[in-house]
């Protein structure tokens, strides 16, 4: 069986030809199998982000090879990166990135307006994952009301809302305490029971020596190796 | 020059409109130089997204181009008092040469628009964009058009002099003058009839063809039914349809009929026509485009829509045409 | 949904309150029609009026329709301001011109 | 719910979050419109009105013109014209201006012999010497009813007074405001007009498709007079007000450039927060296409929104008080201005062309701040 996601001599250059040239990435080659949870660990700057950006189909590398599944992703249009965005992949961003002033129902539906979907299959849907993380009771407020532990919860739900194969997770305890961190990986437990891919990035011990780890990767420059 | 809302108005939108698909015709040339699907460079990113902004100013400038075509005729109207002798839009127009040419591109840029639109919105639809070349110099091509409307309407409204005694439809397609108009206007009825129904039951025949086969031929066949089809109504609106719904003998004019005393019946008549003639062209034009995968499935998917959106139209604007025929208390073949 | 429903709302309240605005005003331009304007028109016939009585500043003003060839600004009946100046200058005050009185009844 | 709508739907929520900005672009726009449409709303208005009253005027009027001024013209003319075939009656117009310096003001003195009742009157029409009639815009505004008496200073320096025996109802002050009717014999003392003259002819023409031959018949025999036909009359009065309309719609696109400005403005400079959401939108699935569509929704409901409230608030303005505002604009100098009671002259195509003239320039202006959002880096807020 292909693995869900491989990678092949991936490299990312911003500003290329520029005086302020970055490489980000260097033909990096990787491969992720289905149900699997992969970590990215290494110091700020290394290029975790911009690997996993490539990974979910934010932007396009400036050479190499990536296949998410079936689909070689690496040249398509945005519009069409977009859908593979929103139909392979469930984002939870570091700074949770959640529009505050919108109700929690509101903010975990965001995903689902472009797609072409009825009503009552959006709204049962938003109740599965509302259920599944204990936010029913929460569903009116607004997100700036709720407490940082349930703002956490709201954005795994978003990224849950468009049932993604894959989770990808940039540095998801960076801002939480012990305790926030530790529900937090529980819940991920549960989503890999589920047969969920996750792939985080992480330089935080507590994440990337928990059991649910499957294999971990470090960078550094911009270069992948396998963590011993 | 007249200082009229409805003039300002169409010349404050047409020089946006034009301003607008300069800038994208502009745009097109930068894409169309360095376009290359291959490459994944940061340029080309920019480009992709340079795409989207013109399209978007396209579909603006082109939607009100369509639009401006309404409010033409709608100030022709309105303005018709200020001249002596004209008693509706065709007074209007024939208060200078200008006024005829204006329409006229009106209705070429209202179809080549629409094409346009509807090609490019089937472009975005695929992976791999195989219209941007003929897409960009299309636009290249119709800019000038868009141009050359504005440059004419400011023209003709300028050289408006409301002293000017104008012939109005009364003469203009009355028979025995000597012109285009009055010819049409007295074309014989009862061929004209025939001929013009033959042509919509031609085109509703091969509409039915293209939508149960795939063959291209039918599609080219379309094509041509519908240009015919929409020459014809032409002739015919003048001819004869004008006098149904005027149940007057000798009242060609095909303007009036766009004005309340008529509950305004002429908009949804030439809207029917217009639509049902341009979504019988696409699926004959999309033949023409070239034959990758993508696209191709893109226009299976597309074409159906097409031929109903045709049907419906042309069957609407037939209902119009054929109500005051065979209900009216208007018989003109005994005439 | 609920936005978009009193937004649809919202656009229909007042496009509907247009219309009825639109329509009452042609019942109104009807009555008018039927009721003053042949009454105007009468008054206008039996006075032998040529001109609405709007600016009544300078005569080129009242009488639009009537002016001099030579008045100034006008060149011939229905020419209008050339120089914006007019709008801008008004008349002057002349010194021991006449003006208008009136005594109430009864006074001496 | 298609697509589209929820991207409206999360338009309007978006709108909703930003209220003040929101509330500022919708006042001003409204009000830009509002300015425009009543300019339109009023001049169409006159437009009708004139068009319609002055249909009752005389067929033709014959000035005599001396030197290019308009001069008194002899009575004999009269005889001359009535013998061209096809001319009916022909009256002498005795007619002039009285200037008031305190007000500014010139009124019109019209001599009167048909003593029957004119319709909108109040009172009867003066038959002795010493009575008058006035319009309603010169009693209101020195107060006077009937019963009072008008005090005049004639070309001899001499103080008569006119008792007020009618008065013009207001219905008719767009064409009575300022006359004043005295007898033609009494008017006649007060201009010291010699009775051999008459200020102008009014000519009965029996076919209307007549009046412009006749008027040439009248220049050649008569060379030295003017004639004025009366499409000509009616013809200065849509002129004139589709010119009023034109120079003040042109005055007031600036406006419209200023409110276009700010538009630009506040489309391209978006606050770092709702640069963020766009980012984000686009981060967990949204299409450049979803966010210029909600651009679109955006800019559709300012648009519409503003475009219907401020043709209402015009249409109200106009007609329900009395262009109490745009008024004085039309007014100029005049002191003696009528009050408008108008007759409403709109139909669908005034709004459309207000349409066109509204919406197209914020659209065209808020195209490329939106698309310039729109093209946010989905990974940006990855990396911020």
């Amino acid at each position: 069986m292909a693995a869900l996601i491989q990678a092949h001599t991936l490299s990312k250059i911003y500003n290329r030809h520029q005086a302020d040239e970055v490489r980000a990435l260097s033909e990096v080659t990787f491969s992720v199998e289905a149900g699997e949870a992969v970590v990215l660990q290494g110091p700020s700057g290394s290029g975790k982000t911009s690997l996993l950006s490539l990974i979910g189909c934010m932007t396009r590398p400036t050479s190499g090879q990536l296949r998410i599944g079936e689909k070689e992703v690496s040249r398509l249009p945005e519009p069409f990166l977009a859908r593979v965005r929103r139909e392979t992949f469930g984002f939870i961003f570091q700074q949770l990135n959640l529009l505050r002033d919108l109700s929690v129902l509101d903010n975990i539906l965001l995903p689902l307006y472009p797609a072409d979907l009825k009503t009552a299959e959006m709204h049962s849907r938003a109740e599965r994952v509302l259920e599944q993380l204990n936010l029913l009771e929460k569903q009116r407020m607004k997100v700036a009301q709720l407490s940082g532990g349930e703002q956490q919860r709201v954005a795994i739900a978003r990224a849950l809302i468009n049932q993604p194969e894959i989770i990808i997770a940039d540095e998801p305890t960076a801002h939480l305490d012990s305790t926030l961190s530790k529900e937090l990986l529980v819940i991920l437990e549960h989503l890999k029971k589920d047969g969920k891919t996750i792939v985080f990035a992480t330089h935080d011990p507590y994440v990337y020596q928990h059991r649910l780890v499957d294999r971990r990767f470090s960078m550094h420059d911009g270069v992948l190796r396998k963590a011993e | 020059m007249l200082l009229n809302p409805g003039i300002l108005a169409l010349l404050l939108g047409c020089s946006l409109a034009f301003a607008m698909l300069l800038y994208a015709a502009w745009l097109g040339l930068r894409i169309l130089s360095r376009w290359d699907p291959q490459s994944s460079s940061e340029a080309q990113l920019q480009l992709e997204r340079r795409t989207y902004l013109v399209s978007t100013l396209t579909n603006y400038a082109f939607s009100f181009e369509i639009l401006s075509g309404l409010l033409f005729i709608f100030t022709l109207e309105d303005i018709h008092s200020l001249f002596i002798g004209a008693m509706c839009a065709t007074g209007t127009l024939n208060a200078n040469q200008i006024g005829w040419l204006v329409l006229l591109i009106k209705i070429v840029l209202f179809f080549t628009a629409a094409i346009w639109v509807h090609f490019n919105r089937l472009d975005q639809r695929t992976e791999d964009t195989p219209l941007v070349r003929p897409k960009y110099l299309g636009l290249l091509l119709l800019t000038p058009l868009v141009g050359l409307d504005l440059l004419l309407q400011y023209s003709y409204f300028t050289g408006l002099q409301p002293e000017i005694i104008t012939s109005c439809c009364g003469s203009l397609f009355t028979l025995g003058s000597d012109s285009v108009a009055s010819e049409l206007a007295g074309l014989p009825v009862e061929p004209t009839m025939l001929t013009f129904f033959l042509a919509a039951g031609i085109f509703l025949i091969l509409l039915v063809l293209c939508l149960s086969s795939k063959l291209a031929l039918f599609r080219y066949l379309l094509f041509v039914a519908s240009l015919g089809l929409f020459f014809v109504s032409l002739a015919a609106i003048v001819s004869f349809i004008s006098l149904y719904i005027y149940q007057m003998p000798t009242h060609h004019c095909p303007f009036d009929m766009l004005q309340a005393n008529y509950g305004f019946i002429g908009y949804p008549l030439y809207g029917g026509l217009f639509i049902g003639c341009l979504y019988g062209l696409l699926p004959g034009l999309a033949q023409l485009l070239p034959k990758t995968l993508s696209l191709h499935i893109e226009i299976e998917k597309t074409e159906r829509r097409w031929l109903l959106r045709a049907f419906f139209a042309i069957v609407i604007f037939l209902l119009i045409v054929a109500g005051p025929i065979l209900l009216g208390p208007f018989i003109l073949l005994s005439y | 949904m609920q936005r978009s429903l009193a937004f649809g709302a919202y656009l229909l309240f007042s496009s509907l309150l247009l219309a009825l605005l639109l329509y009452s005003g042609r019942q109104q331009a009807d009555t008018v029609a039927e009721h003053y304007f042949p009454a105007n028109r009468q008054l206008v016939k039996q006075l032998g009026l040529t001109d609405l009585s709007i600016w009544s500043e300078a005569r080129y003003t009242r009488h639009p329709s009537q002016a001099d060839l030579f008045t100034a600004f006008q060149d011939y009946p229905g020419a209008f301001d050339h120089f914006p100046a007019g709008s801008i200058i008004g008349p002057g005050c002349l010194q021991g011109s006449p003006s208008l009185s009136f005594q109430k009844r009864g006074q001496p | 719910m298609s697509a589209r709508l929820k991207i409206l739907e999360h338009a309007l929520a978006s709108m909703a979050r930003r209220k003040q900005k929101n509330f500022a672009i919708i006042a001003v726009y409204t009000l830009t419109v509002a300015t425009l449409a009543s300019i339109l709303f009023l001049t169409q208005a006159l437009r009708n009105e004139a068009a319609n009253v002055l249909l009752g005027a005389p067929d033709l009027v014959v000035q005599r013109l001396l030197a290019g001024h308009h001069d008194l013209i002899p009575k004999q003319y009269a005889e001359q014209i009535a013998k061209l075939p096809g001319v009916g009656k022909v009256t002498p117009r005795v007619w002039g201006y009285y200037y008031d310096s305190l007000k500014k003001v010139n009124f019109t003195l019209l001599g009167v012999n048909d003593a029957s009742e004119p319709p909108l009157l109040a009172g009867h029409l003066p038959t002795s010497g010493r009575q008058c009639a006035l319009g309603r815009g010169i009693a209101d505004t020195y107060g006077v009813e009937i019963g009072d008496s008008l005090v005049l200073v004639d070309s001899k320096n001499r103080t008569l007074l006119y008792e007020i025996t009618g008065l013009f109802s207001h219905q008719s002050s767009l064409l009575t405001n300022d006359l004043i009717l005295l007898p033609e014999a009494e008017l006649r003392r007060f201009f010291a007009l010699p009775d051999s003259q008459a200020s102008d002819l009014a000519v009965q023409v029996y076919n209307e498709q007549e009046v412009s031959t006749l008027a040439k018949k009248i220049k050649h025999q008569l060379p030295d007079t003017r004639p004025i036909g009366k499409m000509e009359i009616l013809h200065t009065y849509d002129t004139v007000f589709n010119w009023r309309s034109g120079i003040m719609l042109t005055i007031f696109s600036s406006a419209l450039i200023a409110f276009c400005i700010l538009a630009w403005d506040k489309a391209t400079g978006i606050s770092a927060e709702e640069k963020r959401e766009i980012g984000i939108l686009k981060a967990i699935g949204w299409e450049t296409s979803d966010v210029l569509l909600l651009k679109f929704w955006e800019g559709l409901a300012v648009s519409l929104s503003s475009f219907l409230l401020g043709t209402i608030i015009a249409y109200l303005h106009i007609f329900f008080f009395g262009a109490g505002v745009l008024g004085p604009v039309i007014q100029g100098w005049s002191v003696l201005f009528p009050k408008f009671d108008l007759t409403p002259a709109i139909d669908l195509y005034q709004i459309f062309a207000l349409a066109g003239l509204t919406i197209i320039p914020y659209i065209a202006c808020t195209v490329i701040p939106s698309w310039k959002n729109a093209v946010t880096d989905p990974d940006s807020v990855m990396r911020s």
